[in-house]
Parts: structure tokens; C-alpha cells; sequence
């Protein structure tokens, strides 16, 4: 175990798939020269050659096409889309084709490859350039798409997603990239699929994922010690699959769910959350599953605004609070 | 026309002229692919009407010469990427017509399996690395797998096929300025067949000479006769082997297309005149006559060539009719390569969780 | 009244509304001297002239943004994206451009157009052309997203989405174009943000848009015949804004759900329906409430299979049936 | 170089040469502009460290010949769309400096109110129509303003700038294929500040001359030397003339970027020497030296300009300071231009349905 950040928990595993791995390649814009937007790729250039590391234009489908043709003849690349936001120009590539391919040719092509990506609001990005979109790929039969939220996670998760043979996007957060953590020294590639109950506890279940899965366990660990409540942490860590059997289990055990999302909350990735729950525990659940999300708008630049608009510690505080008031009520 | 590298036409005189490209057996070869695809085409329209194929259905009618040129030129282990208009390309490949068609009918001997259908072939064998349906969509696949090979230091090439409206949607700018910043081996290869749909170049592409707009990007190309299969086979070659020395290009191939846009097109846009210029330029009957001109051709071996080609086509629809549909069960045989935990194998008439799972006593 | 099919309606109002105000011009691929891929503009090219039909090169994402642009400038266009499997290329000027600009400028520009584009499966046109999308613009703030499942809300709903100063995605759908039903005379644009309840019923709550909004008319016709069954039918109508209100008030009535969609179930529309059914009508669920969508596959050309994976009136009607069993044993 | 009807330099020589471009006054009043975006901007990173700007913060520091010769080029009613590093531009266009800030700083005083920022300025009045932050994003909506005008058989032009970055992108050439084939009154200028973020020109364009991709679409264009106010100047004249008469054109001006891509970037990936060389043609000290030897610039007639400059700019940051923030209340104030039922309205703390409305006695 070592303690390192998020972000060096990337950077060390990209690196070591590429040692391990002479077919896996990084492609992307500023990922050589200028060592990445957000620096996970520092270092890489130097020491492995433009071979490897594959600066590209401004041209998200193109490149982004391209690794799906390159993974289709066998090589293993690894994109990176500087942040989810301008994945949208390369969705036509990731949707109709990398998660298509596989399927639409009756299983004779496969499309190993990663997409890495982070999402994320707070950092005043204005309306285009904070948006949480992992919707547009978890809703995608034959893309896998995960989402660490811890630096061991980020490790495991993106393990699996380089020696996976499907497209996986990898979900990173620009709020969690200076996130440190224990991270184990042997490669240990975590189950695509799975989630994880990050902190148990028997008086409501709070499920979440990527940075808001860090904020459930502020929360958790702050309701303890201010009402003694005991919250279980349900960390989904995959969105596609989606694990309904571990929340499921989870909710049956504490009879209510807060779900915490950093995206719109109508139709966000929320919905399936509470609509499987809702579902699955009916017989279980003692209260509405309450869903904690961002506001409805653009988000807007000004501070106070965006700070507003976005789903904080407290809220999700007050919505466990209320849900377990709600619960007690109907008791 | 400037062809630095491209497909110059021998000597700098039009290949259509009296010398022949190709000696007689290659051309009668052409030939017969040719007629081939034209009967192959024809009885994949009846079965449309006849509603034994579905979806969409475009054929190559009138591209039969840039479609068995183009195959000609390419070897066994270079790729191909095309878009859905790609039946004539399957068989010049070499695949065989039976499976192509069985993929029409979406029968589990097609080579996809049943899942493409017409505008989704797919096969590992010749290396057809698929037809594909967003237009523009194989552009940056095809571009990435001359990466893979440059990758590997590997000595293929990979044609990229796509239509005159396709160049005018923004993968296209975006990959060929990839492939020419890393020298990809690549040729793309722009069959200009008169028409997006109901479109003309003309009002599509401010630039109408589609082939200029490679200078965008310092990349060689050139313009050929689509018509004529020995002036695209020479031009593919030389195109080919500008790719294989690590130089990618474009090659534009004009042609017509004798029917509408998808077999349930009209093409009602036409007028008159127009259609007769096309009936008039019909590659295969301008073929023949020219193999007829030099005695390759004459009248029992046409008649053996059109009997033989009819009989292939015969068996290939029977071949087709005969193979099973895909059982329902395997719906979901093809989702993902590597297998997944919790991935869902629901129908739609089941629900989410077993009936009854969410009876059990609450805790 | 007359009695329309859903192509004509829309053909006529475009029509109508192209005579009423100049402003409104068309643009799109094929639209003019094709006549439209679905020839719902058929005509209109030789009437109103290219100025006002304006036929494009294939570049969905040049083509919308123009449009985009010509609504800043106080235009009215409306665009046809032949399918919405082609408005993935276009979706960053989509989501990021026309659903952003109101707000982002902080409403000094507004962008009052209307996307209109097919969804469905069902004509075996293989995986890439046969998706149901909509949620990737249901999703968004600043879009606005219709679905009208008859022909007089084709009128409505075109009529609401061409008037309005948003962006409005108005979902069209390949197998309701020729589907015929009555249509008022007067020019009545429909409220965007509401649902109607499309067949009274006391005994389930199905929940449907577009074309399951039809496929579950005919469910609870064939039940209320076979097994006497009295369906209440919701036909959310608009998207974004979801009218929560309107299904909720019937859930609260009929005490169960069943909702209906044509899109993947994961994540799809469905989950935010049936969410917020379990949220808002948590104390009268006598059921948990079930959903019929699509299998999760890239959609396979060949019949039988395509077949499997589409939800049927069958399908809808086993899940009712079912549905119904459930509350009989809680009861 | 082409320049059919682009933006031709004086008589065939650079414009760089002895003969005045501009009388004194004009090039008086652009290199007062030009001082107050230098000024302005380097205000702005100071501003930025001392977090009262957050987000991205992209300067025209290194671009003001150009920023302010394009300004002074187009007409009032002319419309603008640019990318995000644009303050310089919104300025030249004439929008009060403090307005500006006060959009960096977040207040409601802003001109975008503060739901912006540094990369999306607006301005109806001065018809600036938006910085966006999507590379490329904005060439397609000016080109639909563009189609706007010919719609209405207006007379304006609209100026669309992009970066050279820009240039790789799909939209990008799907816009300029639009407007040739619809002869909209367009002028798309590439500012080529030698890099997008750390990625040259020839790093990123097969053709690092971009002006020439405009051939693709039979579009005349141009080059000229950004860091020359006076060629860009009438560069743009000849350019704005060419758009309003229904003829659509792409200008290039090569300048350089004197500070990182943003104002956290610290450029590690330039050598010492480019470093140099950029400095040493600085456009401002390059201007002021012209107009000295001119004899229109003195050491007085300087000193005034720098002072009034420097109390604009500190002005700009006090008006900015001063201005409120928005109130959390109007956050939903903007989502929607025409109401609607139904719309969210809902703080992520808030329940989806009122507290205790689910409580009511089931029916
Ligand atoms: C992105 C996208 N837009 C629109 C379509 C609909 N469409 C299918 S084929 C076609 C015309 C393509 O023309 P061209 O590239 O010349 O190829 P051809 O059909 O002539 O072989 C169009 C517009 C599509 N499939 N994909
Ligand atoms: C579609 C998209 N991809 C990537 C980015 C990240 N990005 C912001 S600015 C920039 C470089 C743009 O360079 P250029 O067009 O030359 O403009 P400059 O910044 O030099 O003015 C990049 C890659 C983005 N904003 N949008
Ligand atoms: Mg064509
Ligand atoms: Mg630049």
C-alpha cells in the first residue's frame, strides 16, 4: 500500500499497462508536450516516444475514431478526452461505432479500448465546460463505463478497463484529482460491474459514485458524529453494468436510500438508481428514495451561482436527515 | 489536374485510349466480376420487392468498374473500410456471394452473422473491416487502422472508401489531416457517383472537383474515369503504392449510379436526359464492347459468362433461403467481447427483477 | 376536424406556419428536391423556393449550427435531421451551443428553433440507425423536447415548438407517420410542459410518449375486452418539462404503473417516470412500477431477432397483467 | 499566395513598408486601444491570481495589432463571433473596460451578468454575439448568422474567429463549405498565434498555411502579418468588402502568443529562444516604435497615453470589484427565454415533491 493521489494513481497505472503492454498507446490533445490539461499523462512522452503517446490536433472525432479503428486491428489505446464536455463532438465515434462494432458485425471485430475522461462542475467552467455527461454512455449497450472515486479505484478500475476487450470510458473527476489515498502495490484489476459498499452501517443507504461518492462518506462520517446516524455508502463504481444487486441488498438491510448524483437530476443517472430501488426493495423500503442532484441549468460562471447550483456535503446531509424523518413518521 | 503521386494515367494520355491496361485473362476477369455484381445487384433488388431483405438496400449498379478495379488493386492482406452501399465490393473481394446475400436476408450463414444486414458487412477473412451506415462514420476507423499498421511497422495498406457527399461532413477534413500529419498508409478513395441521395456534387460541395480538396492537407490526388476499370485499376495501383511507402492519398472515382439512391428510391429528382447519359455510360456495356473491339470478348463466351454469372446468383438467393434466421436466444450473444457481471439479458416483456423476488418478508 | 395521417399533420402545419410568418424557414439534408427521406416536406420546395426550403450538404453539425445561428439573429428555422441517429454528429452544437446561448449569455440571446427528427426501431435498419435517443436533449436545461404520439398532437405540439423562443427537439417517429387520426382545424399550439391523460381508467396507470403512447392505447383497448381491465393511459406528450403532476395525480388514483418505452431500459426515459412515480406516489404504490423498454443489445438487423428486442403491445400487456397480479397479492 | 479577392497588400509589397497605412489620427487611436488591452489583460491575470476571476482566464496579450485592426475594419452593425480569448475584442469593440471585468470577476454588472465568465462575453448592443468555449463551436452559428442576413437581404457581414487550432475541427470545415456553396457575407479570421495550447501550427495542420484550406471550398483568402495593425487593417477592409458582397473569405493573421495559453499555464514547452523572438516582435513596442519614427509618437504623448490607460483599466477593476454578485435567487432566471410549465426549479438540497406531499392518506 501507498499512499498517492488520484491523479498519480492514473498516471502510475497508464504507465505500467504501457510497460506491461506494447499495444497499449495514450492518444490525445496536449498529452505530450504539454503533459496533459490536467497533467495524468507527465512524464509519459519523455519516456516512452510520440510513438506511444500520440499528441493530437483539435479534432475529438477524428482521433477518437481513429483509436476505435486501431483497436479493431488489435492495439490497445487509451483516449484521452481532455474533459467529458468535448466527448460530445466524438459521440457519433463512441456510440455509433466503438459500442456498436462488436455487436452489428455478429462478434467478429472487437474494440479494446479506453476512454478517459473527467467530468466535474466547481471550478467556475461556466455552462459548457461543467457538465456531468456519463449518462450519454451508461445508457449504451456495448460500452462499459466505469467511475473511481478513490485513487485505489482509479488503479483497479482502470486496470480492468485497459485489459478489457470492450470500449470502457473511465469517468475521472476534475475535483477528485488531488484526492489522496492507500492504493495497493500489486495490480489487483477490480471487477467491471461491481459495485462496493464503502462504509457499512445499518440506518439508511446512501448510493453514489465518482466524486459525490466521496461527499456520502463526508456525510457519513459528519452524521455520525453530529446525530449518530449510521449510514451504509453504496459506491457504484460502475455505471454500465450497473450493479442493482449490491444497492438492492444494501437498501433491504436499511429499509431506505439517498441517491447523490453531480448531474441534472430528470433522467439523470439517478433515476435508474432510485427507479431500480424503488423496484427491487419495494417491499423493503420505508420511505420515497430521495435523489440529491445538480440544479436544472446551464450551470452558470458566477461563484455564488454555481456554488448554488451544485449538490454540496450539506445537501446531502439534509436529504438524509429528511429521508429518516420521513421514515420515522411512517413507522 | 494535378497528381503528384496519385493515379497519373499512363503517359499522361487518358487510359480509356486503344492501348490496354491489363492483358486479356485480368480483364476477362474484371469482366466477369463485373457482370457478377450487376446480376448480384439485380436479384438483391427482387428479393427487396419481394420482401426477403429489409431495412435499407443500396446497391452498386453503375460502379461495377471502380467496384472490381479497386478490389483488383488491393492485396488480400490490405484492409478495406466502406459505407453501406458495399455488396459489389464484398464479392470482388472474394467473399462469397451466397453469404453476402444470406446477410440480406439476415440469415445466420451472412457474414455478419444477421446482425448487419446490407449495409453492414463485415468479414475478418478478406480483411472487409465493414460497411457502415453514418455517413463519414468509417473515415476515422479506416485512418486508425493505418495507424495500427504504422503502429506495427507493418507493411499493409488500408483503402477507405466513401461517397462524393460524404466529403463534405467533418470526419472526413479531420481524418485525412491525421493521416497526413503521421503519414499514415492510407488511400481514400471517393467514389463520386453524380448524387448524395437526391443531391448533386454541385450543390453539396463548393468545391465539385472533390479531389482538389486533399490540398488541404499537402496530400497527393488525382481524378479517374470511373467508367473505365483499367484507368481505376492503374490509378489504384499507383495510389496503393504512394500509401504503402508511408505517403497517404486520395483517389476520386467518377461514375454514375443507374438507379435511385436505396432500391425503394424513384429517383423522380432525374430528369430524362440525365437518365439516358447514365444508361448511355453504363460501365459494363461500355466494357464489353471495348473487350468485344479488342476480341477478348465475343458472343458464346458473354452468353457463357452471363449463364455461369446467373447461376452463381441462383444459388447464392437459394443459398440465402435455405439458411436458418437467428434463434431469438442468442440475443445477447453479442453485447460485449469480454464478458461482464450484471450485464442485462432482459426482454422487454420481463421485469427488472424475478416476479416475486420483492415479496419475500420485508427485514 | 379531419382525419389525417401524422405525416400530413406535420406537413401542414410546417406549411401553415411557413405561410404565416416569414420568419420560419426549413433546413436540412433532402428536405426539397427529394422531397424529405419521409417526404413530410414533400411540396414545399416548388411552393415557398430554396430560400425557405433550403436543401444541405451532408454536415449535421454545420447545418444545425447555422441554424442555430440564423435563430440568434431573430430567424425561425426549422431543421429535419433525417433520423436521430444523425443528431449524435450535430449534438455538441446541440446541447452545447442551442440549449447553452439563453442562458450562458445570461439571456441576452435567444434561439427560438425547432429541431425535428425521427426516432424508432422496427425496420430493421440495424444497430446505428434504429436507436431512441431522445434522453441525450430530455437531459438537458434549455432544451425543451416534445413527443407527439397522434396526428392532432403533431399539429399541437409542432404548432407550440415552432412558436416558442427555445430550442424545441420535436421526436417524430417512423412508425407513426402513417397512422391516421383526427385533427382540429384551428391553429391550437399545444402547452409544452404537459401530459394528458389519453384514456381514463381506474384500475393501472401505463405510462407511455410517442409511439408506446399508441402502443398502449391498443394494450388497454385489447385488455379491457379480454380481461376486463379499465386502463388509465398517460401520454407524457413533452419531455422536458416532465409534467410529473399529471402522472402522479393518476398513479395516485389507480394505486399501480406500468410504464412503456421504446428506448433502452437502463438509464432510459422510463427510469425518471417510474423514480418520480415512487417518489411522488410512494404511500399509494400498491406494486412496484414496472417498465417495458427495449432489450439492451445494439439492435440486430435480422426480423426475428429485432423482434425479440423491441417492446410489443404484448409485452405491454403481460407487464399490466403482471402488475395487476402484484397488488392482488398485497392487497 | 492566392488572394483572388481576399485581402491583397498594398500594391503587391508588405504593408509593413514605409507608406502609412492609416492617417495619424486613426493609428493613434489603434495603438491607444492596443496599450488598453495590454494593459487590460495583464490587470486581468492579476485579477485571476488574486482569485477574483476563477474558471479559465485565455489573454490577447501578444494579439492586440490584430485584435484591434479587425475591430476597427468592421462596422458597427457588423456581427462578431469569436472563441474564448477574446476581451481584447470586446473592448475594441467598444464595450465599457469596467463591463468587461466586472464579467470576469462574476458580478451581475458583467456583460454576460456574470453567468459567463472570461470565455463567454456578450454584447447585443455592440453585436458581439459570444465568446464560446467549444473550439470551433462558434463557426457554424456564424455562419448561420451569416445565412440570417442573406435571408433577410440585409447588408451587414459577419467576422468569425477561431484560433489555429480551430482549423482541425469538423465544424470548421463543415461552416466554410456552407457558406461558399450559399455565398453567405462571411470573413472567417484565423488568428494564428503559432499554437494551440502547447501544440504547434505544424504539429496540428498537414498544410500549417491555413489560409490555403479555403481553396477547398473555392473560397479566395489571405496571409497577413498579425503583429502589423496597419496591414491587418486594411487586410480586413478588402476582406469585410469581399463578404458584403455575397463573397465569403478566410483571412489569416500570424501573430504570437506572448504568455501561456491561459493565464496557469506557464508554456514550459517553449524553448528560450522562441521565447525571445516573441518578445522581440512584441506588436505593441513594435507599433509604438512605427508611429515614433513617424514622428506621431513622442515621449509625452506616450506617457499620456500609458497613464489614461492605467486609470481606465484600474477604474475597470474597481467598477468590477464593485459590482454586486448575482443573487442565488435568480438561478433559474435564465434557462428559458419563453416559460413553460413544469420547468425545475429545484436547489440540490430541495425534495422532488414538498416535503410531507407524499404523506397524505393513501386513496
Ligand atoms: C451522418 C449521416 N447523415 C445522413 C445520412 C443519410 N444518408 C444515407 S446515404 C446518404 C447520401 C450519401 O451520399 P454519398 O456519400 O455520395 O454516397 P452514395 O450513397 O452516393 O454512395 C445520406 C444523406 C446518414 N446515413 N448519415
Ligand atoms: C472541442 C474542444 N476541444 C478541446 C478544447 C480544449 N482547448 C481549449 S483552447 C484549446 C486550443 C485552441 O487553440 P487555437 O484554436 O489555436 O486558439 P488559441 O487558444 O491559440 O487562441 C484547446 C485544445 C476545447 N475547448 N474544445
Ligand atoms: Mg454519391
Ligand atoms: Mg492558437
Amino acid at each position: 500500500m501507498t499512499l498517492i493521489s488520484y491523479r498519480q494513481a492514473l498516471h502510475d497505472t497508464l504507465r505500467s499497462e504501457m510497460h506491461r503492454d506494447d499495444r497499449v498507446f495514450l492518444i490525445g490533445e496536449e498529452i505530450g508536450l504539454f503533459e496533459g490539461s490536467y497533467k495524468i499523462t507527465a512524464g509519459l512522452l519523455a519516456e516512452f516516444g510520440p510513438r506511444r503517446v500520440r499528441d493530437t490536433p483539435i479534432a475529438e472525432e477524428g482521433f477518437t475514431g481513429a483509436a476505435i479503428g486501431a483497436a479493431m486491428l488489435g492495439l490497445r489505446p487509451v483516449v484521452e478526452i481532455m474533459t467529458i464536455n468535448f466527448s460530445l463532438l466524438a459521440l457519433d465515434q463512441i456510440v455509433n461505432h466503438a459500442a456498436k462494432i462488436y455487436g452489428m458485425f455478429g462478434g467478429q471485430a472487437r474494440v479494446p479500448m479506453v476512454i478517459r475522461t473527467p467530468g466535474g462542475g466547481g471550478q467556475q467552467l461556466g455552462a459548457t465546460h461543467s457538465q456531468n455527461i456519463e449518462l450519454y454512455y451508461a445508457f449504451v449497450p456495448g460500452m462499459k463505463v466505469v467511475a473511481p472515486s478513490t485513487p485505489a479505484d482509479a488503479k483497479a478500475l482502470m486496470l480492468a478497463a485497459v485489459r478489457d476487450d470492450d470500449p470502457v470510458l473511465v469517468l475521472e473527476n476534475l475535483a477528485l484529482y488531488n484526492t489522496k489515498g492507500e492504493v495497493p502495490d500489486e495490480d489487483l484489476p477490480a471487477d467491471i460491474g461491481t459495485a462496493a459498499v464503502t462504509r457499512e452501517g445499518a440506518d439508511i443507504t446512501v448510493v453514489a459514485y465518482s466524486r459525490m461518492a466521496a461527499v456520502a462518506l463526508r456525510a457519513a462520517e459528519e452524521l455520525a458524529a453530529t446525530d449518530g446516524i449510521d449510514v451504509e455508502v453504496v459506491d457504484l463504481r460502475s455505471l454500465r453494468p450497473l450493479d442493482r444487486e449490491t444497492v438492492i441488498a444494501s437498501v433491504r438491510k436499511t429499509n431506505c436510500a439517498v441517491v447523490l448524483e453531480d448531474d441534472w437530476l430528470t433522467y439523470g443517472i439517478g433515476a435508474e438508481v432510485a427507479a431500480s430501488i424503488s423496484d427491487g426493495a419495494f417491499d423493503w423500503l420505508d420511505a420515497p428514495v430521495r435523489r440529491v442532484a445538480m440544479a436544472e441549468v446551464p450551470l452558470p460562471y458566477s461563484k455564488p451561482l454555481e456554488t448554488a447550483a451544485l449538490p454540496s456535503t450539506d445537501d446531502a446531509i439534509t436529504a438524509i436527515r429528511q429521508t429518516l424523518d420521513a421514515v420515522a413518521r411512517r413507522r | 489536374m494535378p497528381s503528384p503521386a496519385g493515379a497519373p494515367t499512363r503517359g499522361g494520355a487518358p487510359a480509356t485510349g486503344p492501348d490496354p491496361v491489363l492483358d486479356d485473362e485480368p480483364a476477362l476477369r474484371l469482366y466477369r466480376q463485373m457482370v457478377l455484381i450487376r446480376r448480384f445487384e439485380e436479384r438483391a433488388a427482387r428479393a427487396y420487392t419481394e420482401a426477403k431483405v429489409g431495412g435499407y438496400c443500396h446497391l452498386n449498379l453503375g460502379e461495377e468498374a471502380t467496384v472490381v478495379a479497386l478490389m483488383a488493386a488491393l492485396d488480400r492482406t490490405d484492409y478495406l473500410f466502406t459505407n453501406y452501399r458495399e455488396h459489389g465490393y464484398a464479392i470482388a473481394r472474394g467473399i462469397d456471394p451466397g453469404r453476402v446475400m444470406a446477410e440480406l436476408y439476415g440469415r445466420t450463414d451472412g457474414v455478419s452473422r444477421g446482425w448487419g444486414g446490407s449495409m453492414h458487412l463485415f468479414d475478418v477473412e478478406s480483411r472487409l473491416m465493414g460497411g457502415y451506415g453514418i455517413v463519414g462514420g468509417q473515415i476515422p476507423l479506416a485512418t486508425g487502422a493505418a495507424l495500427a499498421i504504422d503502429y506495427r511497422d507493418d507493411d499493409q495498406v488500408v483503402m477507405c472508401l466513401m461517397g462524393d457527399g460524404a466529403t463534405n461532413i467533418g470526419a472526413f477534413h479531420e481524418s485525412l489531416n491525421l493521416a497526413a500529419l503521421w503519414n499514415l498508409p492510407i488511400v481514400y478513395v471517393v467514389v463520386n457517383n453524380g448524387r448524395g441521395m437526391g443531391t448533386s456534387v454541385e450543390q453539396a460541395s463548393a468545391e465539385p472537383e472533390l479531389f482538389r480538396r486533399a490540398s488541404s492537407y499537402r496530400m497527393p490526388s488525382s481524378r479517374v474515369d470511373g467508367n473505365d476499370p483499367e484507368a481505376v485499376y492503374e490509378a489504384a495501383i499507383e495510389a496503393i503504392g504512394t500509401a504503402r511507402s508511408g505517403q497517404p492519398c486520395l483517389l476520386e472515382t467518377v461514375s454514375g449510379r443507374l438507379k435511385g439512391h436505396s432500391v425503394v428510391d424513384p429517383a423522380k429528382y432525374r430528369d430524362r436526359a440525365e437518365t439516358e447519359a447514365l444508361m448511355a455510360a453504363d460501365p459494363v456495356a461500355a466494357f464489353a464492347a471495348r473487350l468485344r473491339e479488342r476480341g477478348v470478348l465475343g458472343d458464346a463466351l458473354s452468353a457463357e459468362i452471363d449463364s455461369e454469372v446467373t447461376t452463381v446468383v441462383e444459388a447464392a438467393a437459394a443459398f440465402a433461403e435455405a439458411s436458418p434466421l437467428p434463434d431469438v436466444a442468442t440475443l445477447f450473444d453479442h453485447t460485449y467481447a469480454t464478458p461482464v457481471r450484471n450485464d442485462s439479458r432482459r426482454l422487454p416483456g420481463q421485469p427488472l427483477f424475478p416476479i416475486g423476488a420483492s415479496m419475500g418478508a420485508p427485514a
